[in-house]
C-alpha cells in the first residue's frame, strides 16, 4: 500500500528499509525502535530491525546483512564509528541511503540524527546551578566507555573546569544487571564517606534511580538533590512523588528520534535533500513542572507538552504530520 | 646383587605408621609374593616404589643405585611398572578400551605424534594378544566391569619394558580361568630374567608363583620364608595367630524359603531357572567373568528386571524397580567396586568412615530429620571392634583405609541393620584371611536371613557358603552342597 | 562437582603427601591459618577500611554492606545447593531477572496485590527448577548444558510480554491497552523497610534462607543426600536413595531461592527491569566458589557462600567509600581473590 | 569435567540396564537420529529459513554467518580443551576483551605495527593461560575459582591503562599526553579481507584453528592424555604421564585462543572498545556445551564446539532475516536449544 501523492518509491510502498541498532535492550531503544516502527507504518516501509547486543564486530555483519537483502536505505542507530565506518561506505556505494543516529560515521553522504549528549547534560546542570547556585559539592555518577555517557561527561567536565566551586567528592557507578540498585548500594557508601555532598549529577535515570534509592534508605531525601538525563513513565512517577529528591532530568523523546530518523532515509531514498545535522532539541523536566502539570506517564507527556511529542525536523508534506 | 634392596623404610601418615622400618629384597629372575594382614602397609610400600609418593625415611636401592623416584614417570623410566589396587586408577571413561591399553605408552612418548584409529586398534590387540586376553577394544573404558578393568591393568603393566614388575592385589575380581592365564605368563616373564613383587590374600596365587614370601606386620617385613613356603606358619606371623576353621558349621536350612525366583530369565535367549534361599542360609553363586553373577545381584536388587519369571520374598511376590524399593522391601546389597558403588570421594561430606556406613540406615538412624546423636559414632565404633577395621577412628576418613579396611567397611554398612535377604558381590576383594573369617562369623552369627553371595574364586564360594551354584551364560547350572572336602578347581564344570 | 574435589586432590589422600613430618605446633598453625585465610583478610580489611574512613564502620554501613549483598548471597546459596548435588545451575540470573518481571506483571498488568503476587513469583522460581530438573533428571541433558538453555530461554521469555519494554505503571501492552495497576507499596517495604530503623528486610531475607539452608544441607538427612548424590550418585542409589527426586529438590530449591532474590530486586527497584541478569550470575557464582575456601573446607557450603558474598560486599563498599575509580574496583577484586585464594589451597601444599 | 561423564554413565554398566533387548533394526535407527539430532535440525532451519527468505541461502550471507560465528567457535575450542582437562576457562571472555584493548594500545598509544601487535597479543594471552595454570596446577585452586578470579581482574586490569576509556586514535591519555597511533591497516584486514572476495580471513583462521584442534585432540597422542587427564587424573599420573604440564597446556591454548578471537574482533571493530566480548563467555560455553550433543559424543570434541557455533549462528541470523524482535530470538534460541538437547540426550535413554 503506497502513499497517494508520494515521490517514487514510496507511492508503491514496500519500500525495504533495514534498522540497525548497536544496542537494543532497555527502554530507550525499545522507544526508539516503536517510534521509528510507528513512523515506518505510516510511509508503507517494509522495516527490517537488527537486533544490537553491543557487539561493534556484529553490527558489520549485520550492515552487510542488509545489503545482502537489497534495502533501499539503512538507519544506523549508535555504534561505533572505526567499526562501521567502511562497511557503510559499502553501501552508500551500492547506492544505499544511509542515515546516522548518534553515531559520527564523518561521512558526507550519511547524514547524522543527534540527541544532543551535550545538551542534554548542559539543561540539567544549568538547572543546578540555578537550584544551588555556583558553588557546591557534588557527587558523580559515571561509567565511561559507553558513548552517550562519554559525551554527557565531557559537558561534566567542561561544567567543572567553568565553575570551579562545584568540587566533585565522589564519583562512582556501575553499569550491571541491576544498575539502580548496584548504583544505589555504592551511592551509600559514597554519601556515608561524604556527608557533605548536596547535589548529585546522575545523567542517566538508572544512576539517577539508584541515588534516590540510596537518598530515601539513609533517610537524606531531604539534603540533596538529583539531577539527570533521560526520562521513562517509571521515572515519572519516581520524580513526582512526595518528598522526592530526584529534582530535574533533561530528556529528548526517543520515539521522535527514531520517527526522525526514518523520515529522514525515507526523504533520502525520495531524492530530497536532507541536512547533514539534525538535531532533536531536548527538553528539561522539572519535578516542579511535572508536578503542576500533572503528568503521570510519557504519554501524558507527550499529550501536555507538544514540544515532546513532536519534532518538525526534516518532514515533507507527503508525510503524514500525525506520528501515534 | 639383588635388583631391589629396600633397607628402613618407613612412612606414615598423621598418628598412623603404615611403614616402619620395612626391609626388603628382590632378584632377578624371581617372583618375591608380598603377605600381611589389611593395612599391613603393603600398598604404602607400593606406593612408594612407583613414585606415588616419598618415603619420610630409609633407602631404596634399585639395580645398584639409590633410588628415591619423585614422580611415577620416573619410576615407570626406571623400569618399575607397577599394577595398583585399586580399580579406579587404570583408565578414564571418555577414553577407549584401547586407548587405556596404550596409556603408559602415551605417556612415555614410545607410540607416534599422530595416531590413526587402526593403528591404536592394531597396537592395543597386540598387547592383549601378547596375554590372551580378549576385551571390546571399542567400548568405553567406564563401561568395563571390575574384571575387565584388572585386565586391562595387567595387559597394560605386561607390555611395559620392566625390570622389576610390581602387583598390588591383581587376581582379587578375577576368575580361576584369568588367574591361570596370569599365572604362566608371570612365569614366562620371570624365566626371562624378569623380577616380579606380588601382594596377594588368595593362596592359591601364592602356591602357584611365589619364589619367596615375605610377610608384613604393621609396617615391617616380619618374616620371610623360601620355598616351599609353609603357608600356615606364614600366615600365622602374618595376623598374630592360628587360622581358625574358616568353614564354619553347616546348618540345615530352615523352614520356608526367603527368597524364591521361579523360571527366572535374566537376559533374552538365557535359559530360565529356579532359585531358592532359606532363612540362615549362605548361598554362594559362582562362574567365570561374564557369567551372570553380577547381573543376577542386581536384578534382585531392583537394578533390572528379568525378561520372564517371578520373584518372591517371603512368598509375596517381589518385583522391585528401584534400589530404594528393594531395601525397602528389607533386600540389601554390597555391590562389586565398592569405589564406584559405596564410597564418596575424599573431602567429600559423607566420606568419613561412620559416614559411609550410615548412608542407607539414615532415615533408621535419625528418624527426626536432623543428624543429631551419637547413633553413627556408636555404629562406627561398634563395627571397629567387630570386624577389626583398622582406622584412626570412627570419623577417619575412607580414602585413608588400606583397600582391605575400605573393603570391611562396605560389609559393615549392610550388616548393621537386620533384613531378609542380603546381596554380596565379590565381597572379599583384598580382604586378608584373618579377616575374611572374621567377616563369615560375623554374617553367620545372623540367622535372621538369608544371605547370596557372588565370587569369582570358588575356593572362596566353598569356604563360606552351605550351598553353592554354578553360573553360565547367565543361567544358573548346578548346585553343589558343600562339605568338609576340600573342593578343588578343577571338580568344577568349565 | 565431583571435579572439584578431584582437582584439589591430584590424588586420593590416602596416597597424597600429608604434612606428618612437620612438628605439629607448626602445622596448627599453617591449619589455622589456612582455615581463617578469608576471614585474617576479612579483617585486615575492616580495620584498613575503617582506618582510611571512620565512617565505613558505622552500622548504617554496614547495614547496606549487607543489604546489598544480600541477592548475591541467596541466589549463591541456590548455586551452592546444586553444586552440592553435583550439579551447577547457570539459570538463576535469568530466573532473578524474569522474576522482577513477573513481580511487576503480576501488580501492574493483573493488579494483584503482595499476597497474591509473592506466590505467583515463588512458583515461578520452583517452576523453572523443575523444569531444570526435568531435562536433568529425566532426559540426562548435562546440569551446565540444560540451565544454559534455560537461561537463554528465560532471557528471551521475559521480554515477550512486553514486547521487550520494561514495566512500570501506565505500561502499553504489546495490544494496545494501557496497564492501570501500580507496585503494592507493601511489596515495596520488602525492599525498602528496615525493621526497628536499623536491619533492612533483605537483610533479614538473607539471615533466614541462609540459615534454613545451612541447616538443610549440613545437619539434615536429606542434606547428607544431597551431597552423596554430588559425591558419587551410583553409589547414593545404590544406597537406596532416590537421586533423581534428590536434584530435583536442588534444582527446585535454586530456582526458588532466585525468584526469591528476584522479589528483592523488584521491590528495591519498584519496576520491571529488563536485564539478562549475566552479573547476577556471575557474582553468586563467584560468592558459592568464595565459599569453597572459607574454613579451608574446598567444598560447596552456604555457611562459605554467605561470607563469600558478605567479603566481596566489604571490599566494593570500602573502595567506593575511599573513592576509588570503579574500573580499579574490578581489579582489586580480581586480586583479593586470587590473594585468598591462593593462600587457602596453596598453604600446606608445597608440593606440585 | 568427571561429572559429565558421570552424568552420561548413571550406572556402571556391568549393573545399568544394557539396550541389547531391543532389536538392532530399531536401534540402529534410533541411534542414527541421536547422533544426527543437531545436524536434522541444521537441515531443517536452513531449509525453512531458504524458503521464506531467499537471501538466506547465497553465498555472501552464508559466508557472513560464519564470519559472525569465527571468534565464538574459536573461544569455545579454547573451552573445549579446558574441559577435556577436566577444567574449565571461565576467563576467556575477559581474555578476549582484553586482548582487543590490548591490540589497540599497541598500535595507538605505543604506535606499533601489526607484525610487532600480534606477538605481543597472543603472548598476552598465552601469559594469561599460563597464569591460570599456576593457580589451578602449583597452588590447586579450583579451576573455575580460578578462572572466575582471573576473570574480575582482567575485567578490571583492562580499564586501568586507559582509565576506563575505550581506545582509538587520540586517546588522551590518564597522565595528559595525546597518543598519535593509529590501527595499521594491515591490522585491519585481518577483520575486514575477504579471500578471491568471498572468504573472510577469520573463517580462514577459524577454519586453521578448528583443524589444528581437532586433529590435537582426537589424532594425536596428547590429545588422549589431554582427555585422560579430564577422565580420570589420578590414573594418568600413574600411567607416567605428567598431568600437571598437560593442564598447563590445555589453559595456555586455551588463552592463546581467546587472545587470537581478541584479535579478530580488535580488526573488525577497529578500536578498543570497552564493552566488546560481554557475552562473549555465555555464547562459546554454549557452542562447547553444544557440542556435546553434536554426533551423540556426550563429551568436549572441538568439532562439536564448531558445529553448535554455527548453529547457533545459523538460527540467529535466520532470525533476524525474518525480521523476528530480539527478545524473541533469546527465546527461539532457548527452545531450539532444549529441543535439540532433549533429542539428543532423551532418545535411546527411555528408562529414568
Ligand atoms: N545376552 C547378553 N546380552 C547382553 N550382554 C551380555 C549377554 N551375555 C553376556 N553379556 C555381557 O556379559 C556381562 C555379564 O556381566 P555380569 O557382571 O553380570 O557377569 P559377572 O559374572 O558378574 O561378571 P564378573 O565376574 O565380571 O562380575 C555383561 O556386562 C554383558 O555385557
Ligand atoms: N593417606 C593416608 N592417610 C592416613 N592413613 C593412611 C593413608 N594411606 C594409608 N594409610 C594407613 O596406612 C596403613 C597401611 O595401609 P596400606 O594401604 O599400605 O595397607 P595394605 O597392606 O595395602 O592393606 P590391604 O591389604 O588392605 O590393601 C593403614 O593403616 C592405612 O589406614
Ligand atoms: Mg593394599
Ligand atoms: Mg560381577
Amino acid at each position: 500500500a503506497g502513499i497517494e501523492g508520494a515521490p517514487s518509491p514510496f507511492d508503491k510502498g514496500g519500500v525495504k528499509i533495514a534498522l540497525i541498532s548497536y544496542i537494543s535492550a532497555g527502554d530507550f531503544f525499545q522507544s526508539y525502535q516503536a517510534g521509528a516502527k510507528a513512523q515506518a507504518n505510516q510511509l508503507g516501509i517494509d522495516l527490517r530491525i537488527f537486533p544490537g547486543k553491543q557487539n561493534a564486530a556484529e553490527q558489520r555483519e549485520q550492515i552487510q546483512q542488509a545489503i545482502n537483502l537489497g534495502v533501499k536505505g539503512i538507519v544506523i542507530d549508535h555504534g561505533l564509528p572505526e567499526s562501521i565506518g567502511d562497511v557503510v561506505q559499502q553501501a552508500v556505494d551500492a547506492g544505499i541511503k544511509v542515515v546516522a543516529f548518534d553515531v559520527n560515521l564523518n561521512n558526507p553522504a550519511v547524514p547524522q540524527v543527534e540527541q544532543s549528549d551535550h545538551e542534554l547534560a548542559r539543561l540539567a546542570l544549568e538547572q543546578a546551578v540555578k537550584d544551588n547556585g555556583g558553588s557546591f559539592k557534588a557527587g558523580y555518577v559515571y561509567v565511561a566507555g559507553f558513548a552517550p555517557l562519554d559525551r554527557r561527561n565531557e559537558t561534566w567536565e567542561k561544567f567543572k573546569s567553568e565553575n570551579p566551586a562545584v568540587v566533585e567528592k565522589a564519583r562512582f557507578g556501575v553499569v550491571s544487571d541491576t544498575t539502580a540498585t548496584s548504583t544505589s548500594d555504592q551511592a551509600k557508601a559514597a554519601f556515608t564517606a561524604n556527608r557533605d555532598i548536596k547535589v548529585v549529577f546522575a545523567p542517566y535515570d538508572e544512576f539517577a534511580r539508584g541515588v534516590k534509592l540510596a537518598a530515601r534508605d539513609l533517610g537524606i531525601a531531604d539534603k540533596v538533590k538529583i539531577y539527570s538525563a533521560d526520562v521513562s513513565t517509571a521515572d515519572i512517577q519516581e520524580i513526582t512523588e512526595d518528598g522526592s529528591p530526584w529534582v530535574a532530568t533533561a530528556a529528548t523523546n526517543p520515539a521522535v528520534v527514531g520517527a526522525v530518523s526514518i523520515r529522514a532515509v525515507a526523504l533520502k531514498v525520495a531524492g530530497a535533500d536532507v541536512p547533514l545535522q539534525i538535531v532533536v532539541k531536548p527538553v528539561l523536566l522539572t519535578q516542579t513542572a511535572l508536578r503542576e502539570a500533572g503528568v503521570k506517564t510519557i504519554e501524558d507527556l507527550a499529550a501536555k507538552l507538544p514540544s515532546f511529542s513532536t519534532s518538525d525536523a526534516v518532514t515533507a508534506d507527503w508525510i503524514p504530520a500525525k506520528l501515534f | 646383587m639383588p635388583l631391589l634392596q629396600v633397607d628402613k623404610l618407613s612412612r606414615s601418615f598423621g598418628a598412623t605408621r603404615a611403614l616402619a622400618d620395612a626391609d626388603l629384597q628382590t632378584s632377578e629372575g624371581e617372583i618375591v609374593a608380598l603377605m600381611g594382614a589389611n593395612g599391613a602397609g603393603k600398598s604404602t610400600l607400593v606406593n612408594i616404589l612407583s613414585g606415588v609418593f616419598p618415603a619420610d625415611e630409609g633407602t631404596i636401592r634399585f639395580k645398584g643405585a639409590v633410588f628415591a623416584p619423585q614422580s611415577p614417570a620416573e619410576a615407570v623410566h626406571a623400569g618399575i611398572v607397577t599394577v595398583h589396587q585399586s580399580l579406579d586408577r587404570v583408565g578414564a571413561p571418555g577414553l577407549t578400551v584401547a586407548d587405556a591399553l596404550l596409556l603408559n605408552q602415551y605417556a612415555n612418548r614410545s607410540e607416534p605424534f599422530f595416531l590413526t584409529r587402526s593403528r591404536v586398534k592394531r597396537r592395543a590387540q597386540a598387547i592383549l594378544d601378547a596375554v590372551g586376553f580378549d576385551l571390546p577394544l571399542d567400548h568405553d573404558f567406564a563401561d568395563l566391569p571390575a574384571a575387565d578393568r584388572q585386565l586391562v591393568a595387567i595387559a597394560r603393566a605386561l607390555a611395559n619394558k620392566a625390570s622389576l614388575l610390581i602387583l598390588d592385589e591383581p587376581t582379587a575380581s578375577l576368575s580361576g580361568q584369568e588367574s591361570r592365564r596370569l599365572y604362566d605368563i608371570l612365569l614366562r616373564l620371570k624365566a626371562k630374567g624378569l623380577s616380579i613383587l606380588y601382594i596377594s590374600h588368595r593362596i592359591a596365587d601364592l602356591e602357584a608363583l611365589a619364589d619367596r614370601a615375605a610377610v608384613m606386620r604393621s609396617g615391617r617385613v616380619a618374616g620371610v620364608f623360601e620355598r616351599p613356603i609353609p603357608f600356615d606358619q606364614a600366615i600365622e606371623t602374618m595376623i598374630g595367630r592360628k587360622l581358625s576353621a574358616a568353614r564354619p558349621d553347616a546348618r540345615a536350612a530352615q523352614g520356608v524359603p526367603v527368597f524364591t525366583m521361579h523360571d527366572a530369565q535374566l537376559l533374552p535367549g538365557a535359559e530360565p531357572f529356579d532359585l531358592s534361599v532359606h532363612q540362615g542360609e549362605v548361598v554362594a553363586i559362582t562362574g567365570a567373568l561374564g557369567a551372570g553373577k553380577s547381573r543376577l545381584l542386581s536384578t534382585i536388587f531392583g537394578l533390572h528386571s528379568l525378561t520372564r519369571g517371578q520373584m518372591y520374598l517371603e512368598s509375596q511376590p517381589y518385583a522391585p524397580t528401584s534400589p530404594g524399593n528393594a531395601i525397602a522391601a528389607g533386600v540389601a546389597m554390597a555391590a562389586e567396586d565398592r569405589h564406584q558403588s559405596s564410597l564418596m570421594p575424599p573431602d567429600w561430606p559423607g566420606s568419613a568412615l561412620a559416614e559411609t556406613l550410615s548412608l542407607p540406615h539414615l532415615a533408621k538412624w535419625y528418624p527426626r530429620v536432623f543428624l543429631f546423636g551419637k547413633r553413627e559414632r556408636q555404629e562406627a565404633e561398634s563395627a571397629i571392634t567387630r570386624l577389626r577395621i583398622k582406622a584412626s577412628g570412627p570419623f577417619a576418613p575412607i580414602s585413608t583405609l588400606s583397600g582391605g579396611n575400605q573393603q570391611k567397611v562396605v560389609l559393615a554398612r549392610w550388616e548393621a541393620e537386620p533384613g531378609k535377604l542380603l546381596l554380596l558381590d565379590e565381597p572379599f576383594q583384598g580382604v586378608d584371611i584373618g579377616a575374611r573369617s572374621d567377616i563369615i562369623r560375623a554374617i553367620r552369627s545372623r540367622t535372621d536371613r538369608a544371605i547370596l553371595i557372588a565370587t569369582s574364586d570358588p575356593e572362596e564360594a566353598f569356604e563360606v557358603a552351605d550351598r553353592v551354584l554354578f553360573i553360565d551364560r547367565h543361567s544358573l547350572k548346578s548346585s553343589l552342597v558343600a562339605d568338609t572336602t576340600h573342593h578343588t578347581l578343577e571338580e568344577l564344570p568349565s | 562437582m565431583t571435579s572439584f574435589n578431584e582437582d584439589t586432590h591430584p590424588l586420593p589422600s590416602n596416597i597424597s603427601e600429608l604434612s606428618a613430618r612437620q612438628d605439629s605446633l607448626a602445622r596448627t598453625l599453617q591449619n589455622a591459618a589456612q582455615k581463617g585465610a578469608i576471614f585474617i583478610l576479612l579483617a585486615m580489611l575492616v580495620v584498613g577500611f575503617s582506618a582510611a574512613q571512620p565512617a565505613f564502620i558505622n552500622v548504617v554501613n554496614l547495614m547496606s554492606i549487607l543489604q546489598a549483598v544480600s541477592v548475591v548471597a541467596i541466589l549463591g546459596a541456590g548455586v551452592t545447593i546444586t553444586l552440592a548435588v553435583g550439579g551447577f545451575d547457570l539459570s538463576i540470573g535469568a530466573v532473578a531477572a524474569s522474576s522482577v518481571m513477573a513481580a511487576s506483571y503480576s501488580m501492574i498488568v493483573w493488579g494483584f496485590g503482595v499476597y497474591a503476587t509473592l506466590p505467583i513469583v515463588l512458583a515461578f522460581g520452583a517452576a523453572v527448577g523443575l523444569a531444570n530438573a526435568v531435562l536433568i533428571v529425566r532426559l540426562r541433558v548435562p546440569d551446565l548444558l540444560a540451565t544454559l538453555a534455560m537461561m537463554f530461554l528465560l532471557t528471551g521469555l521475559q521480554l515477550i510480554p512486553t514486547a521487550g519494554r520494561s514495566i512500570s505503571s501506565g505500561l502499553i501492552l504489546p495490544n494496545g491497552t494501557t496497564s492501570t495497576g501500580a507496585y503494592d507499596p507493601h511489596f515495596l517495604l520488602i525492599g525498602r523497610y528496615s525493621l526497628f530503623g536499623t536491619i533492612p528486610i533483605p537483610v533479614i531475607i538473607m539471615i533466614i534462607a541462609a540459615i534454613m539452608l545451612f541447616v538443610l544441607t549440613e545437619n539434615t538427612r536429606v542434606g547428607r543426600l544431597l551431597f552423596a548424590t554430588g559425591g558419587n550418585e551410583v553409589a547414593t542409589r545404590l544406597a537406596g536413595a532416590s537421586t533423581a527426586r534428590l536434584k530435583t529438590m536442588a534444582y527446585v530449591i535454586s530456582g526458588t531461592l532466585a525468584s526469591l532474590g528476584g522479589i528483592i530486586i523488584a521491590a528495591r527497584v519498584g519496576r520491571g527491569d529488563v536485564s539478562s541478569g549475566a552479573s547476577l550470575l556471575m557474582d553468586s557464582v563467584a560468592a558459592a566458589l568464595i565459599g569453597f575456601a572459607v574454613l579451608g573446607l574446598r567444598r560447596p557450603n552456604v555457611f562459605g557462600t554467605v561470607v563469600g558474598a558478605i567479603f566481596v560486599g566489604i571490599l566494593l563498599n570500602g573502595l567506593t567509600m575511599l573513592n576509588i575509580p570503579y574500573y580499579t574496583q574490578d581489579f582489586v577484586k580480581g586480586v583479593v581473590l586470587v590473594g585468598a585464594l591462593a593462600l587457602t589451597y596453596g598453604l600446606g601444599r608445597s608440593r606440585p
